[in-house]
């Protein structure tokens, strides 16, 4: 077994016990320091597939910047542990088995549906520098448009985010 | 004189009638209706053959506005345009709440049914045929009688049931539609389908019909519907709508599935009989007079669906008459109830009597009008009937034995009736002999009665060439 | 593109105008804006325009959809006037968002690539769950909007996921490119797999069961105007993209994916209708016949080829139907706090007008002829026909039958029950927008060729 | 460096994020707290992600990887609002127990 | 002129009706009634007028108006025909009828529905002379039904009585079973024939072969000819229609309508001819009704009722006659039956006049001395009925039997025995009515009277006719015989040789006849009996009083159970069908209710719903292939 597949199986590791962990844990702020982890064992995926530039933004956007609302939320409303009720069971066993369910059947059609040859070429072309990633992402021949119109996304979620917790004048 | 004006006199009169205000509403009601009998009597006078007249409305699916003008859809639509003024004039002399909306929805309703009539594309058929339930619905709904809870739970019933059969009906057009391409009737006609494609379109159509005319199962709407609703509406309904349906038999289930309707006629023909059968006893025991007359109904379609289903020339013809029998009489008796109710504030058969002691020209008229609907000689409704019987005796005398019980229990249910309402001891309550309105109206009807029991010949020649159309396409 | 850049350039104008102290103007001249949106689509039709790397195509099906997205907009526009009249401070966010939407709605039916598709997507999402959840005094409308973060949030998980397997099993997220690539046989596994994923997501956005849930509560808490924009707006835009993407990747599925759309139609019409039989709250019974709407609009999906027309159709009659019931509804409920059915009683005789234009607007819904509901009905039972899908046919008549029951609740109760409730004041524009409504879907009704009118 | 993808396998890589997803499905159905449920949302999402990176490498196309940036831009935009949302319920219930949120049903 | 005169004959009863019944109220009795009774009286001047004619040069005569009704093969022309017997009946139907009007005029005095009356009596002679003229059966149809229509309406003709209503009602209905028999005779004649026309039948059938089908024909006809002329099983009608006014029990239900069935049957003697087993049914039941109804006339104590019972009997005796093939025999006695029945209920009308309405006989009594005229009217027509040489009924009556015991011995020995019986009734009530003491009230008796001289004068005509009617077809040199000759031609002969046998059976006739008269004296005369009160009778007496419960067992067999099931019908069968429809609606309804159980608002619940509806179909899709 060769290093990578060691480095892939460790982080694939990492990766989905904090995944779970942060579903399991019932301090919702452990929850939330698991995910981080987790999000950073992505991370290390992407520079496994040596997509520098992805991981940092990844680590940027999702450890930064969502975590952190995640975190502030939690601390705004002042969850703990106890916060929760104590689970019942059947939820748990029905969730339990549901997820054994998906995965299997996930897991299933994935192996059915290996293509016939992984023969995986490597052309050797430079597809995910940053600069790339800019002429891909900018260009007009690219994403511009969907990049432009993110801004619209990100612009009904501002004024969303503001309706929803603006007090309102009730005076005309 | 095409007949597409009187579809848009009715329609314009409709709309006119329902901006004139309530005041006026009813008159021009009555003289819209008036004019469209006119051209109807106009058109029926210039129809040398027959004629169809199509516009291309939608071109994909392929629809189109076509109406196809012969004896049989012109002697339907000179029995609703001759109806209609005769139902809208028996309101006069009495207060309708709301008479704009009230005239609108009879004149559209009018419309509707004319074009139901006349229609020669299937959708165009199936339009106007829904159409016409939706004024109806309303009226039975807004202006009828008895306990709101029981009204709306009956007239909700009854346009559910009647929209089910329809939509089956429906889907039969859109399958042929996907067999023939288009929808006009002659298309139909000439359709070439298998066996089985024969019974399903059969029994598709045989579903909006039978809940429609109705036949026996079929029928538990009506006895509710046709005592909840104003006795217009009920006029309305048992004397032009139920027409519908029997039309519709012959306009489009038998030729188009000709094989089909062979194949099920002795069925049929036992399901119709078993209706008289079936109507007249249990109209024996009925307490309300409207429910009464509506088992009446029930036995007499179905007679005319028996004489429809027995694919004889006799049969259809007599039928023909006999829908238009049935129309005058039973508007007569509907009205005949409705003078009653003016004046007893009761539909029980028990509260009445003694009327023919206190009101001797209505009891002469009523008197009329039950033995019309027991089908005696020199009355319209005898020729149908004979002609109806007559027809099944050629198919079988058992038909004609069974059927012709008719002619006993009608009597009986209706004299039994005519006994208990009309005679006996003065009663309590004073009944005033009927108005001037009341007497027009029913006099015009016992006319008519009389005078196509002496001349149905005129009729018979007017729609021969039609029903022989139509026999050479089942055939 | 250039409708875009104008939609989104009016939702910017409008929160400008708010900065300026120009609230007045903001509906007014943001409806002036969409009919001008209006008039650029129709003159553009036919005409080439940039494609930007094909991320929104020009084609009769998005013209003919953005002509439907905008109309349904200038409607509800025309209804927020009335409807926020307690919430002046926040009339411009509203309507924004509400622009912002319909540029979310545009880029879904014009897409060119699953980017715009996507970002469409969730632009309309997170717009609706911010209007579900706008009265956030009002707890039903927190709940409304958190329900269906979460269901739509989930379902944007497995749409995401869909497209990624498209992306791996194709290389690529542009449709004519995929489309080309699904043709000719070369696509990875996973692509039906991901095709199946988009169904999915869609599926719960057009909300047919077993996905529906979500839509009743969300219909009934969200206040009444974001609800009709759900059920006009929002599902003839889902089911519009949908069609989009299923009529261009599902040359290869199995063919039980017919007897799953079949069985997922027949489930979303019957549930639809027999839940609806039983509710007392009119905004979630139209939900369920939402539902059940959208289990007739995926008839359309059994025929990708020619039911472009049809859904069109479809989509167009039941949406004026809506926009004109939900107008009655915003009028009739507005100040209540519910929508029960009891609200209505006696509504023929204190505002007939608006009683008729409800009666109608059911009855397209229910397809009676001559509104337009009855034609698209039989449009699609039509094709199914040819099709030879009898047995859905069948399923849908019935269901046509039982879905009078409720329709008619409604109707009888404005007509025949007296009526309890005060109501003062005759908002013109909400007569308006009904009136305009019905006029449509009649015209609709009537003129069925419109569909040819606009290339479909 | 050499491309890991020829070592690793796409396969392994779409049964990670297929697990990962389910584990996200997971949280979603067993979890009550919200912000739980947002957090196995997230994770779903960041399956799809690195499932976006690894088909990127495989296909040699820079295309996957600017998707990631929207879906994350998608991401962000969700936790916004859904957390908006939240708050607001916070305030009125005092709790973020999706079970509490029963007063739509029927 | 003719055909001119023919219309004339039918139309001026339909328009005495229409005079009377819309100004009929507006002027006086006297003008009311004279015009009802000059309409009648110019049918029987018109009705003279053609029978000379006919009788000179036998030219029958066919006035067609136009075309009625058509059908695919056949059209059927409202057209009427003037030959022998049409003619022969008009002349006694329009004569008997002017008599009763005139009879009428008085006897109705003072009913505020006295316009109406003759309104109606109008109507009657109209449709039976349509009846009696049609051309084809379908307009005979028309008499037929209209003349049932008539009696319904003269029966009920004092419409208070609820009682009364029911008898027109039961008379009305039970017509109408025979009327559907005669339909589907008709119907199976048309199919058969492709006509309706009785010349187009005649010519068709005459030389032909029977058939099944034309048995069936003829049943069903001879089921009409019950309905109409009360014969087993469909007479009980008649001694119901008693409830109308004696004036009309005396044209209607003695001397006109009821003899329909007999007219009806000899018109088409040629169809019967060809159906010899339904000849035989015609004569048994001609034969068994004529023994039943005489039994029980014998203990009927309703004046009324005994006539009526009588005429049943009668009537029985004419089918036995038909049955024999002996049609101008029935007709014989038809005419003769007319005469003196119309003269016995005109009597009885005249007596229930003076008694003001008392019918029964246990009430009366001792009459003779004041009703002279009445009693000896009355005495003269129990004598013919009785069939005591010379009057007319002892001919009629005479050649029955004889022709019985030619063909069918036990017929004849039933024939006589009711004749002995009519004898004895007829004469019990005379005894009755007539003699010894006044058994009624001091008021009653106080107001007797004898009759007016409008009553009285059709009394003594009818009486004459009573007596003298019989010559018309005098054993061995029948005048009617040749006169019905062209009609009945091919039909058997039946002027019997007069040799010992026939006049040993004529004495036996006669004496027959005497024995009953004399029992009847011994027992009402001389013994003085009167007839025990309704709850005293026992036995025999009480069965036959009572009818032999025939109405008791129609009510309980065929009434009670259609009641029955009609109840059942409305209370279960219509609320099943009913539930049923309904029935889906509760089950769509209550799956929408258990759905909202399921639609619990836990989006829990609803994240379950969206992944198994994820796994469900990914596993169809992809696993499951």
């Amino acid at each position: 077994m060769s290093t990578v597949m060691l480095l892939f199986y460790m982080l694939s590791a990492v990766t989905l016990g904090t995944a779970f962990l942060a579903i399991y844990s019932k301090n919702p702020i452990h929850s939330a320091i698991w995910l981080v982890v987790s999000f950073f064992s992505i991370a290390g995926h992407y520079l496994l597939l040596n997509a520098q530039f992805l991981a940092l933004v990844h680590i940027i956007v999702y450890s930064g910047a969502i975590m952190i609302l995640f975190l502030f939320t939690i601390m705004l409303m002042n969850l703990n542990s106890d916060g929760e009720k104590k689970k019942p069971i059947v939820p748990l066993v029905l969730a339990g088995v549901l997820l054994v369910v998906v995965a299997g059947i996930l897991v299933t059609i994935f192996m059915n549906a290996q293509p016939e040859s992984l023969q995986y070429a490597a052309t050797g072309k430079d597809f995910q520098s940053i600069k790339v990633l800019g002429k891909v992402l900018l260009d007009k021949e690219g994403f511009m448009v969907p990049f432009e119109f993110a801004s619209i996304l990100l612009l009904i979620a501002m004024i969303g985010a503001v309706l929803l917790s603006k007090k309102e004048n009730t005076s005309k | 004189m095409d007949a597409i004006y009187i579809l848009g006199i009715l329609l314009v009169g409709a709309m006119l009638t329902y901006t004139v205000g309530d005041k006026w509403a009813s008159k021009v009601a009555l003289l819209f209706s008036l004019v469209a009998f006119g051209f109807t009597v106009c058109l029926g006078h210039c129809l040398t053959e027959e004629r169809n007249l199509i516009w291309s409305w939608i071109e994909s699916p392929s629809i189109h506005f076509a109406l196809k003008i012969d004896g049989l859809a012109v002697a339907m639509l000179l029995l609703t345009t001759a109806l209609i003024p005769l139902i809208i004039y028996s309101t006069f002399g009495k207060q309708v709440k709301n008479a704009k909306a009230f005239f609108a929805l009879i004149l559209l309703m009018a419309f509707a049914m004319s074009g139901t009539f006349l229609a020669a594309d299937g959708i165009l058929y199936y339009i106007f045929w829904e159409l016409s339930l939706i004024p109806i619905y309303f009226i039975a709904l807004l202006w009828g009688n008895g306990d709101l809870e029981e009204r709306k739970k009956a007239v909700i019933k009854f346009f559910i049931y009647t929209f089910a059969g329809s939509l089956f009906m429906l889907a039969a057009f859109i399958y042929l539609y996907s067999k023939a391409g288009s929808l006009l009737i002659a298309d139909l006609y000439a359709l070439d389908l298998t066996g089985e494609e024969q019974c399903w379109i059969f029994a598709a159509f045989f579903l909006a019909y039978a809940i429609k005319i109705p036949l026996i199962p079929f029928h538990t709407w009506q006895a509710n519907v046709y005592q909840k609703a104003p006795t217009v509406g009920t006029m309305l309904l048992s004397g032009i709508m139920l027409k519908m349906g029997l039309y519709s038999v012959i306009r489009w289930q038998l030729p188009i599935a000709p094989d089909a309707s062979k194949e099920w006629m002795p069925f049929l023909l036992y399901l119709g009989i078993a209706g008289v059968i079936y109507g007249s006893i249990v109209a024996i025991r009925q307490k309300d007079l409207k429910k009464l007359l509506a088992y009446s109904s029930l036995a007499h379609v179905g007679l005319i669906a028996a004489g429809v289903y027995s694919l004889t020339f006799d049969g259809i013809q007599g039928a023909v008459l006999q829908m238009l029998a049935h129309g005058l009489v039973v508007v007569g008796l509907f009205f005949a109830a409705e003078v009653i109710h003016r004046r007893f504030e009761t539909r029980k058969i028990d509260e009445m009597g003694g009327i023919r002691q206190q009101a001797p020209k209505f009891t002469s008229l009523f008197m009329i009008l039950v033995l019309a609907s027991v089908g005696l000689p020199l009355t319209f409704n005898f020729v149908g009937e004979f002609t109806v019987l007559y027809s099944l005796s050629q198919i079988d005398i058992i038909y004609a034995v069974l059927g012709g019980l008719t002619i006993i229990l009608g009597a009986y249910y209706m004299l039994k009736m005519f006994q208990n309402v009309m005679l006996g001891e003065t009663n309590a309550k004073p009944f005033a002999d009927i108005t001037m309105h009341e007497g027009v109206l029913l006099g015009i009807i016992a006319g008519a009665i009389f005078f196509f029991g002496l001349h149905a010949k005129c009729i018979t020649d007017f729609i021969t060439p039609s029903i022989q159309n139509i026999l050479t396409h089942i055939n | 593109m250039n409708v875009l850049i104008a939609i989104a350039g009016l939702g910017v104008l409008v929160l400008v105008l708010e900065i300026i102290n120009l609230r007045k103007v903001i509906i007014p001249l943001s409806i002036l804006g969409l009919f001008g949106v209006l008039g650029m689509i129709c003159c553009q039709m036919g005409k080439t325009e940039d494609t930007f790397n094909n991320m929104i195509v020009k084609d009769s099906f998005g013209s003919a959809f953005s002509i439907l997205l905008v109309s349904l907009t200038i409607l509800l526009l025309g209804l927020s006037h009335e409807f926020y009249r307690n919430h002046r401070t926040k009339i411009s966010d509203f309507v924004s968002i509400k622009l912002f939407l319909l540029s979310g709605c545009i880029a879904m039916v014009t897409f060119g690539n699953f980017a715009m598709f996507f970002l469409g997507i969730e632009i309309l999402s997170i717009a609706l769950y911010v209007l579900a959840a706008s009265e956030r005094l009002n707890l039903r409308s927190n709940e409304a909007g958190m329900k269906y973060f979460l269901l739509g949030a989930f379902a944007s998980g497995i749409l995401l996921f869909g497209i990624t397997l498209i992306y791996g099993a194709t290389g690529s997220f542009d449709l004519e490119t995929i489309t080309a690539i699904v043709q000719s046989g070369e696509a990875e596994e996973w692509l039906n797999i991901g095709v199946v994923m988009i169904a999915i997501g869609m599926l719960f956005k057009i909300a047919a069961a077993p996905f529906h849930f979500w839509a009743p509560d969300v219909y009934e808490g969200s206040p009444a105007l974001t609800t009709a924009l759900m059920s006009t707006l929002a599902k003839v835009t889902a089911i519009a993209a949908f069609f989009k993407i299923w009529s261009a990747l599902s040359y290869d599925l199995p063919l039980v994916t017919i007897c799953i759309i079949v069985g997922v139609a027949m489930l979303s019409m019957t549930i639809g209708n027999i839940m609806a039989l039983k509710q007392a709250n009119v905004k979630r019974m139209l939900a369920f016949s939402g539902i059940s709407h959208a289990g007739f609009m995926l008839m359309a999906f059994l025929n990708t080829e020619t039911a472009a027309s049809s859904l069109f159709y479809y989509a167009a009659a039941y949406a004026t139907a809506g926009i004109a019931a939900f107008a009655v509804i915003i009028y009739v409920a507005r100040d209540k706090g519910h929508e029960d059915l009891a609200l209505f009683n006696g509504l023929g005789k204190t505002h007939p007008l608006l009683a008729v234009i409800l009666t109608c607007a059911l009855f397209s819904m229910a397809g009676i002829p001559v509104f337009a509901g009855f034609f698209a009905k039989l449009m699609l039972f039509n094709q199914s026909f040819t099709g030879g899908y009898i047995a859905l046919v069948i399923v849908a008549v019935v269901n046509s039958i039982i879905s009078v029951g409720y329709y008619f609740k409604l109707i009888i109760a404005m007509f025949t029950n007296e009526s309890n409730e005060e109501r003062t004041g005759k908002p013109f524009m909400i007569y308006a927008v009904a009136v305009v409504a019905l006029l449509l879907n009649l015209a609709l009704g009537l003129y069925p060729n419109i569909t040819g009118c606009l290339g479909l | 460096m050499e491309n890991v993808l020829e070592i690793i396998g796409i396969q392994n890589y779409i049964l990670l994020s297929a697990l990962m997803f389910s584990i996200g499905i997971f949280g979603v159905l067993y979890r009550r707290n919200a912000i739980i449920m947002f957090m196995s949302i997230e994770i779903m999402l960041n399956a799809v992600n690195l499932l976006l990176v690894a088909f990127s490498t495989y296909h040699q196309d820079a295309q996957g990887q600017v998707f990631v940036f929207f879906s994350m831009a998608v991401a962000a935009a969700e936790v916004a609002v859904g957390l908006a949302i939240l708050v607001s319920i916070f305030r009125n219930v005092g709790s973020i127990d999706i079970d509490e949120l029963k007063n739509l049903k029927g | 002129m003719n055909q001119t005169l023919a219309l004339i004959l039918i139309i001026a009863p339909l328009i005495g009706f229409l005079i009377n019944i819309f100004v009929g109220k507006k002027v006086n009795e006297k003008l009311s009634g004279s015009i009802g009774t000059l309409a009648i009286l110019i049918s029987f001047i018109g009705t003279i007028i053609l029978f000379l004619d006919l009788n000179s040069n036998h030219q029958a005569m066919t006035v067609k108006l136009f075309d009625w009704i058509g059908t695919e093969r056949f059209t059927i022309a409202f057209s009427f025909q003037f030959d022998e017997l049409s003619v022969l009946w008009l002349m006694f139907v329009t004569g008997i009828g002017t008599l009763i009007h005139m009879y009428s005029i008085s006897y109705m005095h003072g009913d505020e529905n006295f316009h109406k009356f003759f309104a109606y009596l109008n109507l009657f002679i109209f449709f039976m002379i349509t009846l009696v003229t049609g051309s084809n059966l379908l307009i005979m149809f028309i008499g037929w039904e209209g003349v049932g229509l008539c009696s319904y309406l003269l029966i009920g003709f004092w419409h208070k009585n609820q009682a009364y209503n029911d008898a027109a009602k039961k008379a009305f209905i039970m017509n109408r079973i025979g009327d559907l028999g005669l339909l589907i005779g008709i119907f199976i004649l048309g199919a058969l024939y492709s006509t309706v026309d009785f010349e187009g039948l005649k010519t068709a059938m005459e030389g032909g072969e029977g058939s099944y089908w034309i048995s069936i024909a003829a049943i069903c006809l001879f089921i009409g000819a019950c309905g109409k002329s009360a014969q087993i099983p469909l007479y009980t009608w008649l001694p119901d229609a008693m409830a109308g006014p004696t004036p009309v029990s005396a044209l209607i239900h003695a001397a006109t309508m009821v003899t329909a069935g007999i007219f009806m049957i000899t018109r088409l003697h040629f169809l019967f001819d060809l159906a010899p087993e339904v000849q035989n049914i015609i004569a048994i039941v001609g034969g068994v009704t004529s023994l039943v109804a005489a039994t029980i006339g014998l203990f009927q104590n309703d004046i009324k009722k005994v006539l009526a019972y009588s005429t049943v009997s009668q009537l029985g005796l004419m089918f036995l006659a038909l049955g024999f093939g002996a049609y101008e025999i029935a007709v014989f006695h038809v005419i003769t039956h007319a005469f003196f029945k119309a003269c016995l209920f005109l009597g009885s009308g005249s007596v229930i006049h003076a008694m003001h309405g008392e019918q029964d006989m246990r009430r009366m009594g001792g009459l003779k001395n004041v009703m002279k005229i009445t009693y000896i009217t009355f005495l003269i027509s129990s004598l013919a009925i009785s069939g005591i040489p010379p009057f007319s009924g002892f001919f009629s009556k005479d050649e029955i039997l004889m022709t019985a015991f030619h063909n069918n011995t036990a017929l004849w020995v039933i024939g006589s025995l009711a004749s002995i019986m009519t004898a004895f009734y007829m004469f019990r009530l005379l005894y009755l009515t007539f003699f010894n003491k006044f058994r009624g009230t001091d008021e009653q008796k106080h107001h007797l009277h004898e009759s007016p001289a409008l009553i009285t004068f059709p009394l003594i005509i009818l009486a004459i006719l009573a007596t003298v009617g019989g010559l018309i077809a005098f054993p061995g040199k029948s005048w009617l015989n040749a006169y019905l000759a062209p009609l009945l031609h091919d039909g058997p002969q039946h002027a019997h040789h007069l040799g010992t046998t026939e006049y040993i059976l004529m004495a036996v006739a006669v004496v027959g006849g005497l024995i009953g008269i004399v029992l009847a004296y011994m027992k009402f005369k001389q013994k003085n009996t009167v007839p025990v009160e309704d709850d005293q009778m026992q036995g025999v007496a009480k069965l036959v009083y009572n009818k032999y419960y025939v109405d008791e067992m129609y009510d309980a067999t065929i009434v009670k159970p259609v009641n029955v099931l009609s109840k059942f019908f409305r209370d279960k069968i219509e609320v099943l069908l009913s539930s049923i429809v309904f029935g889906f609606a509760s089950l769509t309804g209550g799956l929408g209710t258990i759905g909202r159980k399921l639609q619990n608002g836990s989006i829990g619940l609803y994240l379950f719903a969206f992944v198994i509806g994820i796994c469900t179909i990914l596993a169809l899709m992809f696993i499951a292939k």
